[in-house]
């Protein structure tokens, strides 16, 4: 058997007195999509953001394809394979959509005429070939969205970390959003969401893992792992069980 | 190329360069040397920091001008007006030698004083050493200016070494008139051009002499507070004190040296700056610059005695124009215009050369350009004028007496020292 | 471990390319490069037709403009403020000078020798401070200039090396000499500054099309997002400080040369920080011809200004300055020159459409 | 070193640091309320240094009773500058990303503006107004202490507390706290911003008209006077939290402190270079300044 693309290894983090994260272990095999799903608070974007290199572990090891890279900064994590997205978009405001599809080119590449014909490639590719040379400040939230997720790919990652897929879509929006990502993955890469919409979760991650008070509590395919009692508990409790009734 | 510019020419050319590149820079040449009028260029620090000097280098010159026309012109051209051009430095000497470039250019001008600032005038000079145009240094003292072998450039008042010559030279004449003098001494001055290069001046002949320096102290200039000076002062308790500040930081001196009744024995002596300008009297507590000894730039009572009808003049018409009394640079740049009046009577020309020769000839003993208060004014190979002296003034009554020279000492100024300590002022 | 980046270049190559591939954005147009070339010639040709007024004041505007470029490289791509980059000119007029006097080398090695050592401070000086941004970067940078102004007015020599204080230095007179590049005449020095200016805008132009441009303006946008694609916002910065330090100093030391005196107060003074960096701003910073078109406006007016009312009203071109800059900052935040490249785009249009 | 004058240093340092975390008052609440750099605050002090002025020049008013004429005059200069001239840029920027850069440009170019027109106005030369309070010099052992430093100082602190209850206790104090932790919640919670932002620029220019006619009485006034006062203002705040009440106060108190002491060992030259040293180091050691919450 292959080692995992992603092996996160008993990580941990704290802010002053707060523990946000504790002794967090899990895996992630190539090709998979997998959901990180959990309460408000319990963890998930200090977790992810450890992995992406914005904070730094105070212990553990991340291993990505064998290499521990718990200790890198962004532009290592970035180089070494690893896009990620952004909860509330950060595009470059005053440049256009292709201009800033290229810039992740550049990690890869110093061919300015390949990596500008990749980026509109990409912009083609997420339905926005019309706009590629429009300033990011005109743009709707939700293809500042769409962009954010080709700028990423422009790194051309091997492993995509997604913070939301669907925040403040509307639901035509979140399937057009859906379909993306499952093309992106049907393109060979794993992808890694950190999401709360259930129906995203059920629709596009073979596999969940669900956090609580910076510990993992679950980890499965999204039916079983909805229908345990401490998943509930913790975090669908009220919520949920007030949808059902 | 310089002086031969027709006005066609230079319209033409000018038309050509602004279709070349689509920009207007300043005015255009006000045309060849009109036979009626002769444009005189200065360069002055007419903004900034330097700003209130300027206006009364300026305000001196004007009058000056206006005593010259009103009075003829220059009779031996047929009596030709003066016109004056200024042109403002902003102190800074990248401008002070864009605007040298205009007036010589543009304006034709015959000849230019200035700049007061050194690190205008030095560049400047250099300038009109080139264009062959002959330029009577005002105000800056560095001594190089007249040191560089230059054909053109003269020099009407001190070098800076003069100035701190001159202020031991008057403690050591108290020293062997009373008997009785200080043996140490302390320097205080801002931390910019003049300030410091006044202090290595002092310092080297300080110790020539046989003074001890206590306290060797620069400050930035446009300070808000000295206390911790002060205290530094009181604590090397010097016999007497060498101040070099420009008028902010200096009233600021003053009015905390006497607030603390900071006794100096054998008193504070100011190299001129901020204790030569009439708009420090006017902000200053007279109690707190009383037994102040100032290096003078000029004759500060010069009206004693029997003054020339111009020197009656120009102290009303300052006086009403800027609000306060005459100023050591008005005094300068009206002195710079009757020596340029003399090399015109004498040149019977605006053309340069001829006007260059005839100011390297200068030999004045007499008239208003004396006003300065030198007795003579004749420039050397350098074109420094040799005469060139200032005059040590004791803040007496309210009034600022000379007391060095002995010579310009009038009968009844009696120098106080040592002078009174705080305690034993009325 | 069969993973490996390049695999993804095949992935890549499997997206739909939807559209055919356009030309290259940002590519100059035929009558867009025959404008570039006369206004190119028209320079060239001045100094048969101006007089050395004239020629001496285009100095002083293509000096500005320059400096305002160099500034640019750095700060206007990357949008930070800084209110220090005199200090660079100041370490490039003092070493042309000094290697002069004191080693006797030509200013043609000291112009580029003087560069390279005001890079070498930018990179002291930007590692700490590119870590702050905005008003507190702008005030560090202040400060850190302010320092090296205080520090050379009030010393006279450091390892026997004469600084001399706030006196300044002289390059000595050498007469007509190329070696020396000293000229009796304005039009070297004009060829000088324009040469200086070209490369300027060369290699800005060149930057907006360059990995380092786009990553500069990546961290303009937004520091996070650039970090995670792949940028180190503190190393790319620090390279762009260097090279716009490196010009800076050139300047720096082409000042020296041309007036041939160097004082900390007015080369190293907050004075020549806040013109360059109003010149951009004004002009349109982050382009390559905002700073030019900002030097060209604000240069002159401050000579007009001069010229025109002989410091009648002091300082009333600050005034005028204050209130461009106000204007230009709430109704042109990109620089005049966003509407002219709109009328000229407009322009341009027309034409075609003919 | 003398111990006597090293303690006298202390208090002169005392004293005039209170006057600096006074003047520096108003720059720390303007950039913690609205993130705002003023780059005019020297130059509204200089406003309010002539005013004083005039006021006795012309009216025969003392400095210390001009302070009914200069405070409510600065806060209108300060509610103008704000309402005129930041407020378009807020406006715009609500719906773009904050530039806290532009406003610094904008300030600057207030800066310009206001300098040079004093330049023109009253002209270059030095003035000076004096109290006809005769204050005899507090005498400490053998040195004197000045009574308009004392007061200037005493002021200082009197503003600080007395800032900090108004904006505890009213309800435009609570109304800025609120705006300044958030702006769109404020405006969400019914809070008139723009009001807010141009009380707060009021508040911060009235407090310089106070010291403005307390500094009259020993401080020359010309047009550039602000410079001094506006560069050592920002180190001030910088050293004692951004947007700190106390901290403006003990920031200059150190500042004071430090320079007065570094001035017994070394030139002013030096200790000016060593405290726009200390700014750089707290600015990259601890950004949040010695008050600030880290």
């Amino acid at each position: 058997m292959n080692a995992p693309l992603l092996d996160v290894r008993g990580i941990g983090k704290r802010f002053g007195g707060v523990h946000a994260v504790r002794d967090l272990s899990f895996r992630l095999e190539q090709g998979e999509i997998l959901a990180l799903l959990g309460p408000n608070g319990a963890g998930k974007t200090t977790a992810f953001n450890m992995i992406a290199g914005f904070f730094r572990p105070d212990g553990g090891e991340i291993l990505f394809r064998g290499r521990d890279i718990a200790r890198l900064r962004p532009w290592d994590i970035c180089k070494a394979g690893i896009a990620r997205t952004f909860q509330l978009s950060k595009p470059f405001a005053d440049l256009t959509v292709v201009e800033n599809l290229m810039v992740g080119g550049f990690a890869r590449s110093s061919d300015t005429a390949a990596i500008r014909e990749r980026a509109e490639e990409i912009a083609d590719f997420l339905g926005m070939g019309r706009q590629a040379d429009t300033e990011v400040q005109h743009l709707t939230a939700f293809d500042r969205r769409k962009l954010e997720l080709g700028r990423a790919l422009s790194t051309r990652p091997v492993l995509l970390l997604m913070d939301e897929v669907v925040a403040g879509a509307t639901p035509a929006e979140g399937q057009e959003m859906v379909a993306l990502v499952r093309r992106i993955r049907d393109r060979g890469i794993t992808i890694l969401i950190v999401e709360h919409v259930m129906k995203v979760v059920m629709a596009l991650s073979e596999r969940v893992i669900v956090m609580e008070s910076g510990r993992l509590i679950a980890d499965g395919a999204p039916k079983d792992v909805v229908s345990r009692p401490e998943v509930l508990k913790a975090y669908f409790g009220e919520q949920y069980a007030a949808a059902r009734a | 190329m310089t002086t031969t510019l027709s006005r066609r020419a230079v319209l033409v050319r000018g038309a050509l360069a602004l279709s070349a590149t689509a920009f207007a820079t300043g005015g255009f040449a006000t045309g060849a040397l009109a036979q009626a009028e002769i444009p005189v260029g200065w360069v002055l620090p007419l903004s900034g920091g330097s700003a209130a000097i300027g206006q009364q280098a300026r305000t001196g010159v004007q009058i000056a001008v206006d005593q010259i026309n009103a009075a003829g012109g220059i009779k031996a051209m047929g009596g030709a007006k003066l016109k004056l051009v200024f042109a403002d430095s902003q102190s800074k000497p990248d401008i002070g030698s864009s605007e040298t470039e205009r007036l010589i250019q543009r304006e034709n001008v015959a000849v230019i004083g200035g700049a007061f600032n050194s690190a205008v005038t030095f560049p400047a000079t250099e300038l009109a050493e080139r264009y062959k145009t002959p330029w009577i240094v005002m105000g800056a003292v560095k001594d190089e200016i007249t040191e560089r072998n230059f054909k053109y450039v003269f020099r009407i008042n001190n070098k800076a070494t003069y100035d701190a010559r001159e202020q031991l030279d008057a403690i050591d004449m108290l020293k062997t008139e009373t008997g009785q003098g200080p043996k140490t001494l302390a320097i205080f001055y801002e931390g910019s051009d003049w300030g410091r290069s006044h202090a290595a001046n002092v310092r080297k002949l300080a110790k020539e002499r046989g003074y001890t320096l206590v306290l060797d102290e620069a400050a930035p200039p446009n300070q808000v507070d000295f206390s911790a000076q002060l205290l530094k002062i009181r604590a090397a308790r010097p016999d007497a004190l060498i101040a070099a500040f420009y008028t902010p930081d200096h009233l600021l001196l003053s009015r905390q040296l006497f607030e603390q009744q900071l006794n100096l024995p054998f008193g504070l002596h100011s190299v001129g700056g901020g204790t030569e300008d009439p708009s420090f009297y006017k902000a200053v507590s007279p109690k707190a610059v009383a037994y102040y000894f100032v290096q003078e730039d000029r004759q500060v009572d010069a009206l004693q005695g029997e003054p020339l009808p111009e020197f009656v003049d120009v102290e009303k018409r300052f006086r009403d124009t800027l609000g306060y009394g005459m100023s050591a640079y008005g005094a300068q740049g009206f002195s710079v215009m009757y020596v340029i009046r003399d090399a015109l009577e004498r040149a019977r020309s605006a053309d340069r050369q001829a006007l260059r020769d005839a100011i390297a000839a200068t030999d004045l003993t007499s008239g208003p350009a004396m006003y300065v208060g030198y007795q003579r004014i004749k420039f050397d190979e350098q074109g420094q004028n040799t005469f060139a002296h200032g005059a040590i003034s004791q803040n007496l009554n309210g009034q600022r007496r000379t007391v060095w020279p002995a010579a310009s000492r009038a009968p009844d100024t009696k120098p106080a020292w040592p002078v009174p300590a705080f305690g034993a002022r009325s | 471990m069969t993973a490996h980046p390049n695999r993804l270049h095949e992935s890549a190559a499997r997206l739909p390319a939807g559209r055919p591939r356009r030309a290259a954005a940002g590519g100059v147009s035929p009558a867009g490069l025959l404008a570039l070339a006369l206004i190119g010639l028209a320079a060239l040709a001045l100094p048969l037709v101006a007089d050395s007024y004239l020629l001496h004041s285009c100095i002083v505007v293509l000096f500005f403009a320059y400096m305002a470029t160099a500034w640019n490289f750095v700060c206007g791509y990357v949008g930070q403020l800084s209110i220090g980059h005199a200090m660079f000119a100041g370490v490039g007029g003092y070493a042309t000078v000094l290697l002069f006097t004191g080693l006797g080398l030509s200013p043609w090695l000291g112009l580029p020798v003087g560069g390279l050592l005001a890079a070498a401070l930018s990179v002291v000086v930007g590692y700490p401070t590119f870590r702050l941004r905005g008003p507190y970067f702008a005030l560090t940078t202040i400060a850190f200039a302010e320092m090296i102004r205080i520090w050379v007015e009030n010393t006279e020599s450091v390892l026997g090396i004469p600084v001399n204080g706030a006196a300044g230095l002289t390059v000595p007179l050498a007469g007509e000499s190329l070696a020396a590049l000293q000229f009796n005449g304005k039009a070297p020095y004009y060829y000088l500054i324009v040469a200086l200016l070209a490369g300027a805008l060369a290699a800005t132009w060149a930057l907006e099309r360059s990995k380092l441009g786009f990553y500069l303006k990546a961290i303009r946008g937004d520091r996070d997002a650039a970090e995670s694609l792949g940028i180190s916002p503190a190393r790319y910065q620090l390279v762009a400080l260097a090279i716009s330090a490196f010009m800076t100093g050139i300047g720096g030391g082409f000042y020296a040369q041309f007036f041939r005196y160097v004082n900390a107060e007015r080369l190293i003074g907050v004075d020549l920080s806040i013109d360059m960096a109003l010149m951009s701003i004004i002009g349109g910073q982050g382009t390559v011809f905002g700073p030019l078109l900002g030097a060209v406006l604000l240069a002159p007016l401050a000579e007009i200004t001069r010229g025109t009312l002989g410091g009648s009203f002091l300082g009333l071109h600050l005034v005028v300055y204050g209130i461009i800059l106000m204007l230009a900052v709430l109704y042109l935040p990109k620089g005049l020159i966003a509407p002219l490249r709109a009328v000229l785009a407009r322009l341009a249009r027309r034409g075609g459409a003919r | 070193m003398d111990p006597l004058i090293l303690s006298f240093a202390l208090v002169n340092g005392l004293l005039i640091g209170g006057v600096y975390g006074g003047v520096a008052l108003g720059l720390s609440l303007i950039f913690g309320v609205m993130r705002v750099v003023n780059f005019a605050h020297g130059s509204l002090l200089m406003l309010a240094l002539y005013a004083a002025f005039w006021l006795q020049a012309l009216a025969g008013i003392d400095p210390y009773a001009s302070v009914v004429v200069t405070v409510p005059l600065l806060f209108a200069v300060g509610f103008l500058i704000q309402s005129v001239v930041i407020a378009p840029l807020i406006r715009r920027e609500s719906a773009l990303v904050v530039e806290p850069l532009s406003a610094l440009l904008l300030t600057a170019g207030v800066y310009l503006v206001i300098d040079n027109l004093a330049l023109m106005a009253f002209g270059p030369d030095v003035r000076s107004a004096s109290s006809g309070l005769a204050l005899a010099p507090l005498m400490l052992g053998p040195i004197p202490v000045n009574m308009q430093r004392l007061i200037a100082f005493l002021a200082a602190i009197l503003a600080a507390v007395s800032l900090s209850l108004w904006l505890r206790s009213t309800r435009m104090g609570r109304a800025i706290r609120a705006t300044a932790q958030n702006r769109d919640a404020a405006a969400l919670s019914g809070i008139d911003v723009p009001l807010v932002y141009a009380v707060t620029f009021g508040i911060g220019a009235a407090l310089l008209g106070l010291f403005g006619s307390l500094l009259a009485t020993f401080i020359p006034i010309t047009p550039q006077v602000g410079l001094s006062f506006g560069i050592r203002s920002f180190i001030v705040v910088v050293l004692g939290g951004i947007g700190s009440i106390p901290g403006s106060i003990v920031g200059g108190l150190v500042i004071g402190v430090f320079e007065a002491l570094a001035s017994q060992f070394v030139p002013a030259t030096s200790a000016a270079i060593l405290s726009l040293g200390l700014f750089v180091l707290i600015l990259l050691v601890r950004p949040s300044g010695l008050m600030g919450r880290a």
